[in-house]
């Protein structure tokens, strides 16, 4: 399969009286906007939000994250079983990515919801989101929804917006292409049939409500472990339905832009044969977590690769698939590295993760979510600032006279992505 | 301004004596005294070492909560802005001693403390999450090494310097995660750490897991019939009313009982203290934790020669490794002494 | 446990979970019943949990006398 | 299967279910009342830090336990290592006595039976009827 990435950079942001793209900039007509969003009506109102890097500005609780994507080439359309049709797959052609800009959708869900992104101050520094122009959707539900139909909305909402704006930027020649090809597994040169197979197990957050994941449009909790192929994943095959944990959640952005599956790509036929993708999920059962985790190194077996690399999603119970996965992979001899974040304490003393293995030796920490950061007033809060207040007002950290905040690293969204996509970490000392 | 710090040494670096001195009570003395001036040496002119205190390694260790308190107390009209104790090196007693009043010091003064051991001083595992304590080697010919380490260390407390890994600043790694940012993002460490380990290369995980020693099997018992026997367990299995007030969690304590003419364990008599289980079971019958019993029955029959007259009890339940290791060690050391052959070890 | 066999005293690890007893570095291990109450079963009438304490520590007398060179389960 | 489960929950919105060992207390308690099932021979079905809410922010928890087949107690050691590594993950962190308005200790009830709810409809514990609201994906 090969795809062409087609990168249009997007520098600015401004309001203007049409939707479009020109000399870097994005132009986004409010009115458009809200008129491709009313005709769901389970949405009380749409609010549109221009947040910039640098600028004084907070916005919370966000819920998701997407980068403005479309295709121009090849089958179907840009997330599969939401935008674009089922028939078909993604992955082949070319598409085109507003880099620099993105969607943030931004809704209450819950009495209870962190998701913090500081356009600027020390708050910034730890979202991948502060360096993006992002077009902010503040979304206010019916009253009488049932909240699963409104998080399908708000995340349906997003993904529309996002392949709209990209699609204002169709005749816009790109700043950058980049190639993604991998040739089929059987199929391969004797050179690359050298070097060490590798495969990437991409375990999907499953655990219902508020915690899920779609492949194509499917529930990912309903799915056995299966193989996908690593371009699929740039066309939005995989969307986050996550809206809890901030720090460790994989936005559908960061899933777009995978890290890891661009890392392996640039090693391949170099040091290493990139195999593919597997995913699997992270459900609640003890049950799931045996079988899913055999079946992944099944697959990983039958694919006779040599090492995989294995990212989760959130933290807690998805510790135990991780080393589950691990351990299995290791057991039938396949390499493992695993990527985590790691919740040990204030003071960084106590258990990182809820599960350990001795099998578990090589694993790459994207840092500790319960440090205590500090976040200075802002000149604006994009969305609903009452969370402030509730993430502030002891839940998850405390409100300063000053009107700052002193919040765990957890509320920040993208904080400690755990595909690895910042360079956070932790250390021992 | 000019820091005030105080140093902390035992009655053998204060040329006070020996073993037969190690019950010198707490003292404290204006100025240096023995190390005290290469201290001072060290810290040149932005610390001066006010006071030296001076306390006997057996007087410590038997009245150790007196001992901090009378220190504290001698230590408040000093005003100090630091302390420093040590260096221990491989000394148990003196390196316990440091890291009890070190811990004591920070927490109930707030003021910065530093102290140095060699890594395998019991007291590094227990004090080392909670203190800066400077590698040394085992003895003190590593003084001129340590002495420089622990007042930079001090004096970059005492001026707020953030502190950098173990290995530059020279203490021994505390087990606490710290937050960095690394010059790479994870994916493409996590990529380069799998090529190194599919090559075979080394590779440094950035998150280590726990891991075990072994030893090799003592070798078996020759002669059942007259061996003598021994009842352990980490079931915390106590007399009732826990005399020892042994923790229902990370023990910092082990109990040593007799059971010399009793026949079995009853609810009257014993009951157990470990928080790791449900105890119904064991207070209805201790002997379902530690087999009394039974044990007695086979004794009688001459199954083997016969049961020792004291069993010991722990608590396994997030018991730090270091007092584990102490405790084994300890009744590894009686149980010896008591010519025992053999012994049965309970875990629930 | 493993201090004790340091020093040449042979010790048999009676417990339940086998696995964890073998992470932490026994070398005789005797699997007991379940974790609160190791050495006895109160589902079982008082004569029978004595039958299986019993039968325990004869199991566990046994694997003091063994000649081990590694790490062994001394099962039923 | 339906016959030998226990639910074991602090959460008020699951308190009425069949078989509910009630929990008056924090998540500590609910971990510790099923780690003690756990040692007599009960599986786990369904991981006890479901959500992912942080441990310092968590307020409900609901676990499922079914009777092992077998008889006598003998661990599971996939349960016992889950519940264990739980507590200990639990126990550290700093369970901030928070207060929170009613509206949200509501919705963390209902997060957490939510997300219990697929699992007891998966195991025949409740009707499918009774869940018919959730799972509904998109």
């Amino acid at each position: 399969m090969r795809l062409e990435l087609h990168k249009v950079k997007i520098n600015d942001i401004k309001w203007g009286n049409t939707t479009k793209v020109e000399d870097k900039v994005l132009y986004i007509n409010q009115e458009e906007i809200s008129s491709l969003l009313s005709k769901d009506d389970r949405f009380e109102c749409v609010e549109v939000d221009l947040a910039r890097p640098g600028e004084k500005v907070r916005i919370v609780p966000v819920k998701d994250v997407i980068e403005p994507r479309c295709k121009i080439e090849g089958e179907g359309d840009v997330f599969p079983g939401f935008i674009g049709d089922v028939e078909g797959t993604v992955g082949e052609g070319k598409t085109l990515a507003l880099t620099g800009a993105a969607v943030v959708t931004c809704g209450k869900i819950m009495g209870f919801q962190e998701g913090i992104i500081d356009m600027s101050g020390p708050g910034a520094d730890y979202t991948p989101f502060s360096k993006t122009n992002n077009v902010v959707l503040v979304f206010t539900p019916r009253a009488d929804i049932e909240r699963h139909d409104y998080e399908a909305a708000c995340r349906v909402a997003g993904l529309k917006v996002a392949h709209f704006l990209a699609t204002k930027a169709k005749d816009v020649s790109p700043d950058e292409v980049s190639l993604y090809e991998l040739e089929e597994i059987t199929k391969r040169s004797k050179e690359l049939e050298k070097l060490p197979k590798v495969a990437y197990i991409y375990m999907l957050q499953s655990q219902g409500l508020l915690h899920d994941t779609y492949v194509y449009g499917v529930d990912a909790k309903k799915i056995l472990p299966t193989l996908i192929h690593p371009n699929e994943v740039f066309d939005g095959a995989i969307v986050s339905g996550n809206c809890v944990s901030a720090c460790d959640k994989n936005s559908t952005y960061v899933h777009q832009n995978n890290p890891v599956i661009e890392a392996l790509y640039k090693r391949h036929g170099e040091e290493i044969n990139f195999i593919g993708c597997i995913i699997t999920n992270e459900n609640v059962t003890l049950e799931d977590k045996k079988r899913n985790s055999s079946y992944t190194v099944k697959l990983a077996r039958m694919l006779g690769v040599d090492g995989v690399i294995i990212t989760e999603e959130g933290f807690g119970n998805p510790d135990t698939d991780l080393i589950m996965n691990c351990k299995k992979a290791e057991l039938a001899g396949i390499k493992t590295v695993l990527i985590t974040d790691e919740y040990a304490g204030r003071d960084g003393a106590s258990q990182s993760l809820a599960d350990a293995s001795p099998e578990a030796n090589a694993v790459v920490s994207v840092g500790n979510a319960n440090p205590i950061v500090k976040l200075p007033p802002m000149e604006r809060v994009i969305g609903f600032s009452e969370y402030v207040d509730i993430i502030a007002g002891g839940f998850s950290g405390s409100l300063k006279d000053d009107g700052s905040i002193e919040v765990e690293l957890q509320a920040i969204t993208g904080a400690t992505n755990e595909l690895g996509f910042t360079c956070f970490s932790a250390e021992t000392r | 301004m000019t820091y005030r710090v105080v140093h902390y040494i035992n009655q053998f670096f204060a040329g006070i004596g020996g073993e037969e001195r190690a019950d010198y009570p707490p003292e404290l003395r204006e100025g240096v005294v023995g190390p005290g001036q290469a201290l001072q040496a060290a810290l040149g002119e932005e610390a001066v070492v006010v006071a030296t205190l001076v306390c006997g390694d057996d007087y410590f260790a038997e009245h150790a909560e007196e001992a901090v308190d009378k220190i504290i107390g001698l230590l408040e009209s000093y005003r100090p802005d630091a302390l420093v104790a040590g260096p221990a090196f491989n000394a148990g007693r003196y390196g316990m001693a440091c890291g009890a009043l070190c811990d004591a010091v920070s927490k109930k003064l707030c003021i910065p403390v530093v102290t140095a051991m060699y890594p395998e001083n019991p007291a590094v595992e227990i004090y080392r999450k909670d203190l800066y304590i400077v590698e040394t080697s085992d003895s003190a010919r590593g003084m001129r090494d340590a002495i420089p380490k622990m007042a930079r260390l001090i004096l970059k407390q005492l001026n707020g310097e953030p502190l950098g890994r173990p290995e530059e600043e020279g203490y021994i790694e505390r087990g606490i995660r710290v937050n960095i940012f690394r010059d790479r993002i994870g994916a493409e460490r996590a990529v380069d750490m799998l090529i190194k380990k599919l090559k075979g290369e080394d590779f440094a995980t950035e998150y280590p897991m726990p891991s075990f020693d072994r030893v090799p099997p003592a070798p078996a018992i020759q002669n059942i019939r007259e061996a003598k026997i021994a009842l352990v367990t980490s079931g915390g299995i106590v007399p009732k009313g826990n005399p020892d007030r042994i923790e229902a969690s990370s023990a910092t304590k082990y109990g040593e009982y007799s059971i010399a003419g009793l026949e079995n364990l009853t609810p009257e008599t014993h009951e157990t203290v470990h928080g790791g289980y449900d105890p119904t079971y064991a207070n209805d019958d201790p002997d379902r934790v530690l087999p009394l019993d039974v044990a007695r029955e086979l004794e009688k029959e001459g199954a083997f020669g016969s049961l020792h007259d004291k069993y010991y009890a722990t608590v396994g339940n997030g018991t730090p490794v270091a007092y584990a290791k102490k405790f084994g060690e300890e009744i590894a050391k009686k149980l010896k002494e008591a010519d025992v052959d053999g012994v049965i070890l309970t875990s629930t | 446990m493993k201090e004790l066999e340091r020093v040449g005293l042979p010790t048999v690890h009676v417990c339940t979970i086998v696995p964890i007893s073998q992470t932490v570095g026994a070398n005789r291990i005797v699997p007991s019943v379940a974790i609160p109450h190791p050495l006895g079963d109160p589902t079982k009438p008082l004569e029978e949990e004595k039958a299986i304490r019993r039968r325990l520590l004869l199991k566990a007398l046994e694997a003091l006398q063994a000649d081990i060179e590694e790490q062994t389960i001394f099962g039923n | 299967m339906s016959s030998s489960y226990y639910l074991i929950s602090n959460n008020p919105r699951i308190r009425t279910l069949p078989r509910c060992i009630y929990v008056e207390g924090s998540i500590l308690d609910v971990l510790v009342a099923a780690r003690d099932k756990v040692h007599v021979g009960y599986k786990i079905l369904s991981h006890p830090l479901s959500g992912n809410i942080a441990p310092s922010m968590r307020i409900f928890m609901t676990i499922i336990l079914a009777q092992s087949p077998c008889e006598g107690h003998f661990t599971d050691i996939e349960s016992l290592n889950v519940i264990e590594s739980t507590l200990e993950f639990c126990k550290d962190q700093s369970l901030s006595s928070i207060k929170l308005d009613q509206k949200v200790l509501e919705d963390m009830q209902y997060l957490d039976e939510q997300l219990i709810m697929p699992v007891l409809c998966r195991y025949g514990i409740v009707s499918k009827q009774e869940v018919c609201l959730i799972d509904r994906g998109k």
